[in-house]
């Protein structure tokens, strides 16, 4: 897995959220990676988070635990962390977990970041 | 009825190297339907994940086994572990989506995964571990 | 020292699943530069077709063994077959590539890719089979 | 592997030259389709013959025995077989087994055409 965050000169305005790309498998292995970054940003204060999965094309129950982690922290921080997903193969592991009803998964970062959070 | 077996040690890093060879060899002819593969690799990847940290520290220098075997009507891997064993029967649920208590549990999920991605599971107490038994049916050449 | 082992029926469309194997395995920390991946890839191929061409029909049931040994300063797989075994050293070389006898030959290069493609390669007699035995080098870390 | 034939209303001119594009990893496995494919165009006269491994991304010595016969096959008819590949990781091959001294390797089907049979 790798990852990428948005730099706040880049060319999408991102109405001030911070947008990491991860690409990639996120399993086992590679979650704990994904949970330190998020961690880190959250504990900096950016809670208003999109975290783009169109690259990634595997997600295990542990990668899942570290996206729930991550949203409790930045809703409890009064921000969000939003999903940005269109692979069905990703889109059926959230629905057989019933995780669809808790994130907020959209289709692209222009949606992710459209809504402020108290609108949501 | 062709049978592969993979022997790998108990550490996380070689669930990439088990997903590959499992999907390769349910993608043999007849092969499983593309989407099928990726319930086969999640599942696999949540056993394995499982039997990798079940497996005791005094064991390391034994293999996590995995069995496939190919049949024409089903794919079947097994997933031998050298850990304590465990009820899957007794596990307690997640709290329901809706309930914002949800999002205190980051894991738990795997077991009812491989229930739902499999066509059967079967949770088998071996003498010094646990072998795990997951099937997917192969679609009929008529359909 | 890590090792995994794999275990397939002695049947030609098993190759893939078994260069994904050894590759995946070669690519694990520290791993085997690309170019030398790609060497691994073709001699692990060349030896297992051997070794599945080689296995006796009456042992169909029995597997060719791929094991591969993880080391720091090298990778290691041996191939292990159930066949009448050879001497790789009583092979006849083909024609000189400017013969143009060189075209009636479309066999013999598997054995002399091996070599080429490997750091080190041996052949073992076992009972009831052969043994065969590359290592690739890993790139020392200081390098 | 995949196998197609070019056909003669196709865009690019090829000189009457058939171009037989392989894609995928042509092993032992695959290496029958291969040689029944050459064969039968050999066979059926074509005999001025380009194969384009620009999409292979393996090759065995199963697979080069293949290109060896159909060499011999297409020049004995007065023909000739040309390959196109680029690929460092399949040109290695042909080098460590001398057959870049046998096959005529070229960069592209215009250059593999561009020479008639006499000419090389
Ligand atoms: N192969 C196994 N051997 C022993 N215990 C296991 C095994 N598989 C699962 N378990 C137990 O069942 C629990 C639930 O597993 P699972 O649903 O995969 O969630 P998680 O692994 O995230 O806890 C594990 O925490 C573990 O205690
Ligand atoms: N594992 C093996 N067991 C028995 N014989 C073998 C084995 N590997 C190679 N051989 C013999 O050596 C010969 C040369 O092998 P090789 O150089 O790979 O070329 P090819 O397989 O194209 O004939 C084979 O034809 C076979 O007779």
């Amino acid at each position: 897995m790798e990852l990428e965050i948005s730099d706040s000169d880049a060319s999408v305005d991102t109405h001030g959220w911070t947008v990491l790309t991860a690409t990639g498998e996120i399993d086992v292995a590679a979650a704990p990676g994904l949970r330190e970054q998020l961690v880190e940003l959250i504990e900096a204060g950016t809670t208003e988070l999109v975290v783009d999965l169109e690259g990634v094309d595997f997600i295990d129950s542990t990668g899942l635990g570290v996206l729930i982690g991550a949203v409790r922290r930045a809703r409890s921080a009064d921000g969000d962390l939003r999903l940005v997903c269109t692979n069905s193969r990703l889109l059926k592991v959230f629905d057989v977990t019933g995780l669809d009803e808790v994130f907020t998964i959209v289709d692209s970062v222009d949606d992710a970041v459209a809504v402020a959070v108290d609108g949501i | 009825m062709a049978e592969i077996h993979l022997e790998i040690p108990p550490r996380l890093d070689y669930l990439a190297v088990v997903r590959l060879v499992v999907a390769s060899a349910a993608a043999l002819d007849p092969p499983l339907p593309e989407s099928r593969l990726d319930d086969l690799r999640l599942a696999v990847t949540e056993a394995c994940s499982n039997a990798i940290k079940a497996h005791r520290p005094e064991a390391e220098d034994e293999p996590v086994v995995i069995s496939c075997r190919l049949a024409d009507d089903r794919f079947q891997v097994d997933i031998r572990d050298r850990g304590p064993g465990f009820d899957p029967d007794a596990l307690s649920a997640l709290p329901d989506v809706a309930d914002p208590k949800r999002l205190q549990h980051e894991s738990g999920l795997g077991i009812s995964l491989i229930r739902v991605l499999t066509d059967d599971v079967t949770f088998a107490a071996a003498p010094d571990g646990t072998i795990v038994s997951m099937t997917l049916n192969r679609p009929s050449p008529s359909a």
